[in-house]
């Protein structure tokens, strides 16, 4: 409240770039933003740029439905985003920003048997993890949606029932930007916008620099937190990634009064549903099937997802469609991420976030901002190695992040 | 009220009255009228109060681009009051006030909000306690929104669809730019479609004085065919692909060619109080008079920046309407219609603007002076209730944007210009800078013959005189702007000055902004949420740059602008959503599993019998009797050629070339990751064909990845998908010999026709192939013939089995009687991480196979790794059935596997099931834990057959 | 002989996919050639009319419907076929979908004795040559009438304007958001092929959209010949 | 849609009609090691700028064929048959 009345910048105004930094995170996203924050916050490194070529926020992370959530299939992936989930809740206050973090609950629509198979194994492998989520019928679902058509005799996909997920919910997007921003200029960290990293030097299997549209700056440690675009500056780098780039589009109306808390997600029909605390209501659907970096959008997408978002809204016919967008998702095989050291000493990849990066914005922050530190892979993100391709050891989320976020 | 009397050309009909309401008022119209036209001519002025501070609002732009009038018309929230046409009986209400429009509670905001809620106050507020943010989430949300929708509707009620539309050009924006573009490319013979989103084509001609024209033009080009679309936004430009929205119709016009002819939007200026009702942009005011015959105002001041405004003052006073003065922000020089005015006896400043609005509950004066002067200095206190603003334009470059224009700051016009069109586009009129009439109709008639040209269309005239309107143009072009630029702001005076209007921004705000770091254009849209309204930066996205520079010290070129993304115009989702049909295959013989009475459900994009009604009662049969099972669902592909073997060793880790004439063979198709995708049987034909099925929901991935290696290996191979053509019934069970045997001459003695035979004969006089096969664990005859016999020989089966205790059974049914079997189910048992060594198929990869075949380099090392997990078969310690999807843990904890297939059987009296389980307790005998909804279950391991694990039943 | 199975026989009744929602829309059937065809709704009359004026659909499922895959493609009907053109010889329609594959329509009296002799030809092919029977793989839909464009325009984008696709023009590509072609077999007649178990989905949508035109449902009775003015060479 | 494709067979298609079959991606021609074998099966160069690239013709004429797309820009600078190709 006392920043109320008060104006103070959030972060300085971005001065000369360094000749050279301990550790240079290259993309402005959440995740770059995050491991900045969290070097300062837990290892006390502070001689850190984050380069971003356009403005903070300018990738997936302004651009993306902030749907949080835990319950994710394997134990590996469960274990991860439950860490980061816990973070998310404490981070407004420690940020001193408010995130409109709307914990409301999440509901996964099933509407097959086959759905409901992958719910009740998803709401056990979340229970033994002391994860909150369990199948729900249309009772309940109704009375967590009283919106929603959940026994239209009509449907099209009737639904069968729903993985629930209290602790669920969204978030505003940018404020997490910015507040984790302010965080790392804070903590020290110099934010660069408008920075566009062009090149990486090398030398004995080690990086030694990287070239930016505004000069070169030697750099203790790189880290490619550049998400969309990660198979390319790993290429600088001469990393291989199994990654590839397609769009993930959105849309909100024009903003409406409350009808809807939870987050609704159906993957049978690619949608998925909230409404934001301005009153929008917020659409996703499911990435492009073809490898893309134009972050251009298609009509498709539009008649798709208001298509299907009418079979369990059908009053929104008349709700207008104000604004639709794309952003760039990097596709991992297993739908895990990609997280930790590469084959070259000082260079590490957050990356093979796909749909469903954004709430892991502060645990990769810590986890990163750990292993750069102290050298050592975190026990928590082991599983996501690089290396898990080569040896063929997938940590499948194929059924719980496909299409769900 | 403000009706005049009648005009020629106007819209309105008098004869025809029509009603309507407006929050529960009666209100009165013409046929022709809009809702805007129409309360505003009964004396209405409020139409919506502001998002944020509650704020009176009233028509401003009339033409749909603001957010000024945006009401709600029946259950359609965010309807354009002053485009929307009347339509008798409607009922029209305010959207964001309570508890009426006049009286809205929330504009106590207003008066004490402004320190209180400055951009972004949410982010700043509320942050501790962390416990009572859902209280004021709560409240925050009940605050923000503007429809209102109703709780719960059963059904889509809107009958809305798509229309694809190809044509050879398509021009966008009708007015005089347009209409010539579309006229010239249709003249040369081009097919060509024009888009406007007015009421009739003609842009600005229709209310500035060129309707005439604008007539003209429109029937000229209705005479060369151009199809013409009215009251249609074109609402985004997808590579060629334009969707127009046109009343219930969405036109996905699919054109080789594309003229914008968008023309430009008239831009609002700043200065504290411009947002009260009776502020109107001159082309607001002129559509009122000219359209609809509406008085905007009795006694008006007119603040313009260059001629528009001006012409608009002069048609104002020939409508009637008082002209109190005119501050034309140009200082010197008289122009044409400046001198007319003044011959008029109407008092003109130069150099002068409007400094500050003031009134309560609706705009009662304004002052007027020179924006640089000294406080005080040279101002004019003027009682008015009209101020018309015309503070110069954008040109409507948003389409263009998304097609892959750019554009530019031109400093001297102070708006940003196009700098580059592609190819394939073209720009014409206001948009492209085209500023007069004559050079708007040349500048489309230019670009519409050169679109047609592009195309092949036109003559060596039509050439040269296109080329000559180039050359004009361009010398247009080059003549100095006959317009002055605001400053970003016209006063420095108090009071709320809005930046943007949808969203309550205001000039203080961005300074603001600026100031906390939010120094860009995207950052600063994004925390103040200018832009991000319902106007999507039509009215604010020019003003923002201004005062984004002028905050930061740059140019308005450095500072940029955001991106312009589909819809140009908010749009019903209905209207994108088109028909709610959704693709559903289903079997020839659907229509009698309805009769039958079976519960249908999905089934990958199959609609499939579930059962009919009693799926134990069904099962039972199947083990007593027979049962009848509609498989058509299957897919079926016929593969053949000499390499057909060849082609099937290849793509299957077991051997096919092997395979007798007339015998079949299980198959599990693996990847190059060795992980399984399918599986099916195969029945060699003749030499050279293969009958190769997949399952129901692989048919389609699986055609494409035969053909995909086909295409890549170029062997001569012949593949043909039938999966639609053919029906397939199971017969199972002790009777279904006796049963088929009634029905065909064919030997099906144990020994003329044994378990895996594969056979052609007709049953029930219908040619069939017949495949002895036993997925359910009876003996089985799975009999497959065109599908537009499958009704036939379905009847002839169950009327031959009626004697036999023959039951139709359906899916849940067969899931019990295979698990009993163990026969799994890809993708229920197996998931995307399966291979055929963890599934409890070792002997399916034949690892001796000569040849090279997909998946080998990685089944190869399954092979020698123990899998971490083992798909075993378990039956429960007591009678709970677990759920398909618990947890399998070892003893000692951690989850390790998950059931994946569980039923209760009464056959074998008891609960069985599949599950992963660690691979070391993949024994018979062994005991795993099974965790379901918490409960802990145990079950012990099973690794052959519950039934029939011998086979002996199946092969006899 | 080899693929007997998927091909009907005169001995039983062959189904149209669509049979159940032409009854339901007041067909009335009779049995031709082993097939039962929707031949008239309640007024033929005014079923003509329609297609003379609005536009109507009839099934015709019936159809033969023939693949050829290898050589025998290529050179089908009597000439080279060429892609995007259907060949009318032997009253049947030859339709190229790739310079290897090709798909014989003709009158279900036909199909067995054209399937033979296709059969005779591919046995004596130099190469591999495949002859399928795809009668019962494809529903078939005639929509005929001045309204017939508008009627496509609402499901599919495949561009049928005369100048981009004439008469006997061959267009393989997704109609309702499934496989299909269209053949453009007379001036405002038109062959919709589509995958049989689609039958129900799609006649939901063309009478769905065909009724917002004006139109309907129609027997094949309502149909004129397809006329020897549609030959192409 | 955002773009159109050129089937070989059957002319310009909304992109929709067709499957992706994602960038060429040769299959080993002999035993490989386990790392090659990762390699080939999950690692994609994705490239930002001229991709040549897999298609199917699913909605038409089945075909697959291989296409040149910048994938910057979506523009589809060819599409041919695999037998066409040199
Ligand atoms: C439409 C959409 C919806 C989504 N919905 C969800 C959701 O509901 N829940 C969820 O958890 N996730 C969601 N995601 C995914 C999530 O947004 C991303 O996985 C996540 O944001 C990625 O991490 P990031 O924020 O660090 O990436 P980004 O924000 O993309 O950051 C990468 C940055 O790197 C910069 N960069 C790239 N190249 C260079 C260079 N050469 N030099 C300098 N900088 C460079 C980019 O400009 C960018 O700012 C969604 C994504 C999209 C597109
Ligand atoms: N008295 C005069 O001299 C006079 C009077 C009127 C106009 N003019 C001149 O005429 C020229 C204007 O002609 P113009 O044709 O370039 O502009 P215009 O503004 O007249 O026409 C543009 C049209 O495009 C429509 N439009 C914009 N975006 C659209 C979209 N996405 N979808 C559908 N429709 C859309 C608008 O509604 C409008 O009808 C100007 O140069 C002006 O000076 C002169
Ligand atoms: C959660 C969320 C909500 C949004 N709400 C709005 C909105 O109400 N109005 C709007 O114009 N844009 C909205 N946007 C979209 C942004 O304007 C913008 O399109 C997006 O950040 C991508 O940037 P770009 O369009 O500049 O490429 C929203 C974006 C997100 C991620
Ligand atoms: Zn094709």
């Amino acid at each position: 409240m006392r920043d109320l009345f008060r104006t103070r910048r959030m972060w300085r105004r971005p001065g000369e770039l360094k000749d050279s930094y301990d550790v240079v995170i290259v993309g402005g996203g959440s995740h770059g933003l995050a491991t900045a924050y969290y070097l300062a916050r837990d290892h006390g490194v502070t001689d850190v740029a984050i380069l971003e070529k356009s403005y903070i926020g300018s990738g997936a992370a302004g651009r993306n439905t902030t749907i949080l959530r835990s319950n994710y299939k394997t134990p590996e992936g469960a274990r991860f985003y439950d860490a980061s989930l816990k973070l998310y809740e404490r981070l407004g206050a420690e940020l001193d920003f408010n995130l409109l973090f709307s914990q409301n609950g999440h509901l996964t629509l099933a509407h097959s048997d086959r759905a409901m198979f992958v719910m009740a194994n998803r709401a056990e492998v979340n229970r033994l993890h002391g994860i909150d989520s369990r199948l729900v019928y249309p009772d309940e679902i109704k009375e967590l949606a009283p919106a929603m058509q959940v026994d239209n005799p009509h449907a099209v996909f009737p639904i069968q029932g729903a993985l629930y997920h209290p602790p669920g919910g969204v978030i505003r997007h940018d404020a997490v930007v910015w507040g984790l921003a302010r965080g790392a200029d804070r903590g020290g960290a110099e934010v660069h916008p408008y920075t566009e990293v062009t090149g990486i030097e090398r030398a004995n299997g080690r990086v030694e620099a990287v070239q930016t549209s505004r000069g070169r700056v030697k750099a203790g440690t790189v880290l490619n937190c550049t998400a969309g675009w990660s198979s390319l500056i790993s290429d600088m780098a001469g990393v291989q990634l199994p990654i590839t780039t397609h769009i993930l589009q959105a849309c909100v109306t024009e903003p409406l009064k409350p009808l809807l808390d939870v987050v609704i997600v159906s993957s049978q029909m690619h949608v998925y549903i909230s409404q934001t605390d301005r009153g929008e209501f917020l659409m996703g659907a499911e990435i492009e099937p073809w490898t893309t970096y134009r972050m251009q959008g298609t009509l498709n997408f539009m008649q798709e997802v208001t298509r299907h978002t009418l079979e369990l809204f059908p009053q929104l016919e008349r709700a207008r469609i104000l604004r639709s967008w794309a952003g760039l998702c990097d596709l991992s095989p297993d739908f895990s991420p990609i997280l930790g050291k590469t084959s070259v000493d000082n260079f590490h990849v957050s990356s093979g976030w796909g749909t469903y990066g954004f709430k892991a914005a502060p645990i990769v922050g810590r986890t990163l901002a750990e292993l750069t530190a102290t050298g050592r892979t975190p026990e928590l993100i082991a599983p996501f190695a690089l290396e898990r391709f080569y040896e063929d050891k997938l940590v499948s989320e194929l059924a719980a992040a496909a299409v769900s976020h | 009220m403000s009706r005049l009397p009648e005009r020629e050309g106007e819209r309105i009909d008098r004869s025809r009255t029509l009603s309507f309401s407006f929050d529960g008022n009666e209100v009165s119209a013409y046929e022709g009228d809009t809702i805007g036209s129409a309360l505003f001519a009964a004396g209405q002025r409020t139409f919506s109060r502001s998002f944020k501070y509650h704020r009176r609002r009233g028509l401003m732009c009339c033409a749909g681009q603001c957010p000024n009038c945006l009401v709600q018309v029946d259950d359609a929230p965010g309807v354009r009051a002053c485009t929307e046409p009347v339509r008798e009986g409607m009922k029209v209400v305010h959207m964001n006030a309570s508890p009426s429009l006049e009286l809205d509670l929330m504009s106590a905001t207003d008066v004490v909000g402004g320190p209180f809620t400055p951009p972004g106050f949410y982010y700043k507020t509320f942050i501790r306690p962390r416990r009572l943010w859902p209280l004021y989430e709560k409240v925050l949300r009940s605050a923000a929104g503007l429809g209102r929708l109703r709780k719960s509707q059963p059904e889509r009620e809107w009958r809305t669809e798509y229309r694809r539309r190809h044509a050879d050009v398509l021009v966008v924006g009708g007015g005089a730019a347009g209409l010539s573009a579309a006229a010239a490319a249709a003249e040369l013979g081009a097919d060509v479609v024009l888009a406007d989103e007015g009421p009739e084509p003609g842009g600005r001609l229709l209310a500035e004085g060129g309707r005439e024209r604008a007539r003209e033009l429109t029937e000229r080009a209705r005479l060369a065919g151009v199809e013409l679309l009215e009251n249609a936004p074109a609402l985004g430009a997808f590579d060629g692909l334009v969707p127009v929205w046109q009343g219930d119709t969405l036109h996905q016009v699919r054109a080789a060619r594309i003229v914008y002819a968008t023309g430009a939007i008239e831009q609002p200026l700043l200065f504290p109080g411009n947002d009260l009702p009776g502020v109107m942009l001159s082309g607001g005011a002129l559509r009122l008079v000219e359209l609809y015959a509406v008085k905007p105002g009795t006694r008006a001041v007119v603040a313009a920046v260059c001629d528009r405004g001006l012409d608009a003052a002069l048609a104002l006073l020939d409508a009637g309407v008082e002209i109190a003065c005119v501050a034309d922000l140009r200082p010197g020089g008289a122009s044409g219609p400046a001198k007319l005015l003044l011959r008029r006896n109407v008092a003109l400043m130069r150099g002068a603007t409007v400094l500050e609005a003031r009134g309560r509950g609706g705009l009662q004066g304004v002052v007027l002076g020179r924006p640089d002067a000294a406080d005080g200095e040279g101002e004019r206190a003027i009682g008015c209730d009209l101020l018309v603003v015309s503070g110069g334009s954008a040109p409507a470059t948003s389409l263009l944007s998304q097609s892959g224009a750019r554009t530019g700051y031109d400093t001297e016009r102070g708006q940003f210009a196009l700098t580059h069109v592609p190819s394939g586009a073209f720009a014409a009129g206001e948009v492209a800078g085209a500023g007069e009439l004559a050079s708007a109709e040349l500048s489309g008639a230019v670009a519409g013959a050169e679109a047609a040209h592009a195309l092949g269309f036109g003559d060596e005239l039509s050439h040269t005189r296109a080329e000559e309107g180039r050359r004009t143009l361009a010398r247009d072009h080059g003549r100095p702007a006959q317009a002055a630029v605001p400053p970003p702001v016209t006063s420095r005076r108090k009071g709320k000055c809005f930046a943007c209007l949808c969203e309550d921004v205001t000039a203080k705000d961005i300074h603001l902004s600026v100031k906390e770091g939010y120094d860009s254009i995207e950052l600063s849209k994004r925390y103040t949420t200018t832009t991000m309204g319902p106007c999507q930066g039509r009215m604010c996205q020019l003003p923002a740059v201004r005062l984004m520079a002028q905050e930061t010290g740059t140019t308005l070129a450095e500072v940029g602008t955001t991106t312009a993304r589909p819809p140009w115009h908010a749009v019903p989702m209905g209207v994108l959503a088109g028909r709610p049909f959704e693709p559903a295959k289903r079997s020839s013989i659907h229509g009698r599993h309805r009769e039958l009475g079976a519960n249908v459900l999905w089934a990958g994009d199959w609609r499939r019998a579930y059962d009919y009604g009693d799926p134990r009662g069904e099962a039972l049969a199947v083990h007593e009797a027979a049962g009848l099972i509609d498989v058509s669902t299957l897919g079926k592909l016929i593969v053949r050629g000499p390499d057909a073997g060849e082609l099937l060793d290849r793509l299957y880790p077991n051997r096919f070339s092997n395979l007798k004439v007339g015998r079949v063979r299980y198959g599990v198709i693996a990847s190059d990751a060795g992980r399984i995708t399918d599986d099916g049987t195969i029945c060699r034909l003749d030499d050279d064909s293969f009958y190769v099925t997949t399952t129901s929901s692989g048919a389609g991935a699986i055609y494409e990845w035969f053909t995909w290696w086909l295409a890549d290996w170029g062997l001569d191979v012949h593949i043909t998908d039938v999966t639609q053509g053919l029906s397939a019934v199971n017969l199972a069970g002790p009777r279904a010999r006796e049963i088929i045997s009634t029905l065909t001459p064919l030997d099906c003695s144990a020994e003329g026709f044994t378990y895996l035979d594969g056979k052609r004969a007709e049953v029930a006089g219908v040619p069939c192939l017949i495949l002895r096969i036993g997925f359910v664990g009876e003996v089985g005859y799975e009999i497959h013939c065109a599908s537009a016999h499958g009704e036939h020989l379905w009847d002839a089966l169950l009327d031959a089995g009626a004697g036999h205790g023959l039951r139709p059974f359906g899916l849940e049914p067969q899931r019990l009687l295979r698990l009993q079997k163990m026969h799994i189910l890809i993708g229920q048992d197996t998931d995307s991480e399966s291979n055929p060594f963890g599934a409890a198929m070792p002997w399916i990869v034949k690892l001796d196979k000569e040849q090279d075949f997909i998946g080998r380099w990685a089944l190869e090392r399954y092979a020698e790794e123990p899998p971490e997990t083992s798909l075993v078969g378990f039956r429960m310690a007591n009678g709970h059935v677990p759920t398909e999807g618990a947890v399998v843990m070892p003893v000692d904890g951690s989850p390790m596997g998950q059931v994946t297939s569980a039923r209760h059987s009464p056959q074998l009296g008891g609960v069985i099931g599949m599950a992963w389980v660690p691979a070391a307790l993949a024994k018979d005998g062994q005991r795993v834990t099974i965790s379901d909804e918490g409960k802990k279950l145990q079950a012990e391991v099973v690794t052959t057959p519950f039934y029939d694990p011998d086979g002996e039943v199946l092969r006899s | 002989m080899s693929f007997e199975f998927l091909s009907t026989s005169e001995a039983a009744p062959a189904r149209s996919p669509m049979e159940r929602e032409a009854r339901a829309a007041g067909a009335v059937f009779e049995r031709r050639d082993g097939w039962n065809v929707a031949v008239r709704f309640e007024d033929p009359q005014a079923e003509r009319e329609r297609c003379r004026a609005a536009v109507g659909f009839a099934d015709l499922s019936q159809l033969g419907k023939i693949e050829l895959q290898g050589e025998l493609a290529a050179f089908a009907g009597g000439g080279a076929l060429e892609l995007g053109t259907a060949l009318r010889s032997d009253g049947a329609w030859w339709c190229p979908y790739t310079r290897e594959r090709a798909l014989v329509l003709c009158e279900a009296a036909s199909t067995a004795g054209l399937r033979e002799r296709l059969e005779e030809a591919a046995e004596s092919s130099p190469g591999l040559a495949s002859v399928i029977d795809l009668s019962s793989s494809l529903g078939a839909l005639a929509i005929a009438g001045p309204g017939a464009r508008e009627t496509f325009a609402r499901f599919t984008a495949i561009d049928l304007r005369p100048q981009v696709t004439p008469v006997g023009g061959f267009r393989p590509g997704s109609v309702a958001r499934s496989a299909g072609a269209i053949l453009r077999e007379g001036e405002e007649r038109y062959l919709m092929l589509f995958g049989a178990a689609l039958g129900r989905y799609m006649w939901t949508v063309v009478a769905d959209a065909a009724a917002a035109l004006g139109g309907g449902p129609v027997g094949v009775d309502a149909l004129d010949p397809v006329g020897q003015a549609a030959v192409h060479a | 849609m955002s773009y159109v494709l050129t089937c070989p067979n059957c002319g310009p298609r909304e992109v929709t009609d067709f499957g992706f079959g994602g960038e060429l991606n040769p299959r080993p021609r002999s035993t490989p090691s386990q790392r090659e074998l990762g390699e080939y099966n999950y690692f994609r160069r994705n490239v930002a700028g001229v991709q040549r690239e897999w298609w199917v013709h699913r909605s038409g004429c089945g075909a697959w064929f291989y296409a040149e797309r910048d994938t910057r820009t979506n523009e589809v600078l060819l599409t041919e048959l695999p037998e066409d190709a040199a």
